[in-house]
């Protein structure tokens, strides 16, 4: 039953991709990717992927809307142009789908313990985790001891792409110092002297941030980590900015802090690693950090996710600051 | 139910080339970047349907879940940490956008091509 | 029953997609989308408990905290929009 | 006890349900922006009321049906206020509310 409810979204899923592909209102299109990511995510969760689906929804449902409209309010809402070489496009589309799916028939059957996907080190992880780590959560697990090297990476792949954004957004644009002064008439008109909302958004600021921290700290229990705590905390302070204005959440969170908090987390996540080289193991090793080798890893996962958490908040709301601050030149 | 079997590498399939088309097709950058996360999404669902296993569930050992298959936990890793890489590199992209609006004034493709070649 | 509340939330979640779809307006689109928020919460929360781990409730818990996010930014762009319309216009008259 | 919440749970459940079909089918088929909102907001509360109640009956007193307690008080906070702010910047670009005239008017992006 649950096989089917899953089918009923994947349809979904294809009639909402083409209805975003097929609008010209990019304006349009990025609401429908909107209810595109909530999809996704309930069929992550109808997968089994609970940390998939937290992080889809972490990030999907508001961090990605945000980022988009102020994107297109720095540019335009519609697509002008009709599509060039229409039939060519289509026709090489149709054939490379064509490859594709009769590549699928070599897939193995949905759901099939016997896949080849299943008999490599997967279930070495969920064997041995209880024996190394001891944490219930497999995927935390994995994502901070067992492959660390590759969070690492991902979480520089994270920081650069922010520093980035800074290079590519912070510089001037192109309106003078002098227009920029004539902003505070029009910025009244916004979300900020609606009262009910701002009511409502400041009362749920705090409980965003909460369970965020829940979310961060309770990734070894639970669904969570650091991924996604970084995105939820970050959505508070965008909440928070959208009905407060970016003034007062730049005191409250300012650009430094953010800067520091950023590098600060990646900085953990390496001393991490090295501090297993000085403690005389290998890099990323956590369990020469206590006397019991898995108490060790755990404490290693804390900090290393703790790292992540900060890095993420760090760079989505650097890069929300950028976009908010080129709107307002 | 042969067909029930591959249907969700049908749909990764199709919004695959979705994706596709808007990248290729599509003139207007927001668009593209628009179809880029579709491709995106189509590609974490390959990963997490081949770690789902029948009968099985999430891959979190608790009281309520004890003695039960556990689907494989390693796509989902790549997968959550690709989902907050996306997003960073979605948000470049449109930083890159921003500034050919500023520069060109446009964000059609040809229209800057025409720019261009001026 | 829970199978029943799910198919029923799917159905609507269907309906809320063809509305989002056919619009017109842009504020039905932001209606169904915030729709949708609320309905995809509902699902999450059946199906946490159709498949027995309840403790994958955060999810829902999570969506009901975010979703509103998505709603006041956009209606914060148009009300910026609004306004940036306004001043050209105003900047038009006065040249 | 247990027969008692389960027929409990079950009639929440099924008008929870209920009300979740008929708020969609009101969106789909209510004339105006405004009808519409009126239908959905229907599903936001009474539905989702029902259903988590009826849940939450079958969780009993657990950590779930504390998480399901937040779940419907955030929504209650959040989806009503949400639907304010909608009507209101939807009033204020000009799009009146009037149930007589019934059809939409123009696209109004």
């Amino acid at each position: 039953m649950t096989v089917l409810f899953g089918i009923f979204l994947l349809t979904l899923v294809v009639i909402t991709a083409l209805g975003i592909v097929h609008t010209k209102n990019l304006f349009v299109a990025v609401m429908l990717l909107g209810i595109f990511s909530l999809l996704i995510a309930a069929n992550f969760f109808l997968l089994d992927a609970a940390d998939v689906a937290l992080t889809e929804a972490a990030v999907g449902a508001g961090i990605s809307t945000v980022l988009f409209l102020g994107a297109l309010a720095l540019t335009s809402e519609r697509e002008r142009a009709a599509t060039p070489h229409r039939w060519l496009s289509l026709a090489v589309v149709v054939s490379a789908t064509l490859v594709v799916l009769y590549a699928t028939f070599d897939k193995p059957t949905f759901g099939d313990p016997n896949a080849p996907v299943h008999q490599h080190v997967g279930p070495w992880y969920l064997e041995k985790t209880p024996e190394y780590v001891d944490i219930p959560n497999v995927v935390t697990a994995v994502l901070g001891t067992f492959r660390g090297y590759d969070t690492l990476g991902e979480v520089f792949v994270v920081f650069t792409a922010g520093i980035g954004v800074l290079f590519l957004l912070s510089g001037g644009g192109p309106a003078s110092p002098t227009e920029r002064r004539a902003r505070p008439a029009e910025s009244a008109i916004g979300l900020r002297d609606d009262l009910i909302p701002r009511v409502v958004a400041r009362l749920l600021v705090p409980f965003i941030l909460l369970f965020g921290l829940y979310v961060q700290f309770h990734g070894e229990y639970g669904p969570g980590g650091g991924f996604q705590a970084g995105a939820l905390i970050a959505a508070a302070f965008i909440l928070y900015a959208l009905v407060e204005g970016e003034g007062r959440t730049l005191e409250a969170l300012p650009r430094k802090a953010l800067m520091a908090l950023t590098v600060a987390g990646a900085l953990l996540y390496g001393g991490v690693g090295l501090a297993g080289i000085v403690l005389g193991s290998e890099f990323l090793d956590y369990s020469v950090l206590a006397s019991n080798p898995v108490k060790g890893q755990q404490i290693g996962i804390i900090l290393i996710e703790l790292g992540v958490g900060m890095t993420v908040t760090g760079v989505l709301l650097s890069i929300f600051h950028a976009f908010a601050a080129r709107e307002q030149t | 139910m042969q067909l029930l079997g591959i249907y969700h590498y049908w749909v990764f399939a199709v919004l695959l080339m979705i994706g596709f088309y808007a990248v290729v097709a599509k003139v207007n950058l927001v668009k593209k970047l628009i179809g880029l996360s579709i491709f995106q999404a189509a590609v974490f669902l390959l990963y997490i349907t081949m770690s789902k296993v029948s009968g099985g569930t999430a891959p979190i050992f608790s009281e309520s879940a004890a003695g039960q298959l556990f689907s494989n936990p390693l796509p989902q890793v790549l997968i959550l940490t690709a989902i907050v890489v996306g997003i960073s590199t979605t948000a470049l992209g449109l930083g890159i956008v921003v500034r050919i609006k500023e520069r060109y004034g446009t964000i059609e493709e040809h229209e800057i091509q025409e720019i261009d070649r001026r | 029953m829970y199978y029943a509340v799910a198919a029923a939330t799917l159905v609507t979640m269907a309906l809320a997609l063809i509305r989002a779809l056919r619009g017109p307006t842009v504020y039905d689109r932001v209606l169904s989308v915030n729709m949708f928020g609320t309905k995809t919460v509902l699902l999450l929360s059946v199906i946490a408990f159709l498949g027995g781990r309840p403790d994958f409730l955060d999810l829902a818990l999570a969506y009901a905290l975010i979703n509103f996010i998505g709603v006041l930014a956009v209606l914060e762009f148009f009300k910026s929009r609004a306004a940036r319309r306004l001043a050209e216009r105003s900047r038009g008259e006065s040249d | 006890m247990g027969m008692v919440q389960d027929i409990v749970s079950w009639i929440l459940l099924t008008g929870g349900g209920f009300f979740v079909l008929v708020g969609g089918i009101g969106v789909l088929r209510m004339p105006n922006l405004y009808t519409r909102m009126h239908a959905a907001s229907v599903t936001d509360t009474l539905g989702a009321v029902l259903v988590l109640g009826g849940i939450m009956v079958q969780a009993g007193l657990s950590l779930a049906a504390i998480k399901l307690a937040a779940i419907l008080l955030f929504l209650l906070i959040t989806s009503p206020t949400s639907s304010y702010a909608l009507a209101h910047s939807a009033l204020l670009a000009g799009i009146q509310p009037d149930a007589g005239r019934g059809a939409d008017p123009e696209d109004h992006p």
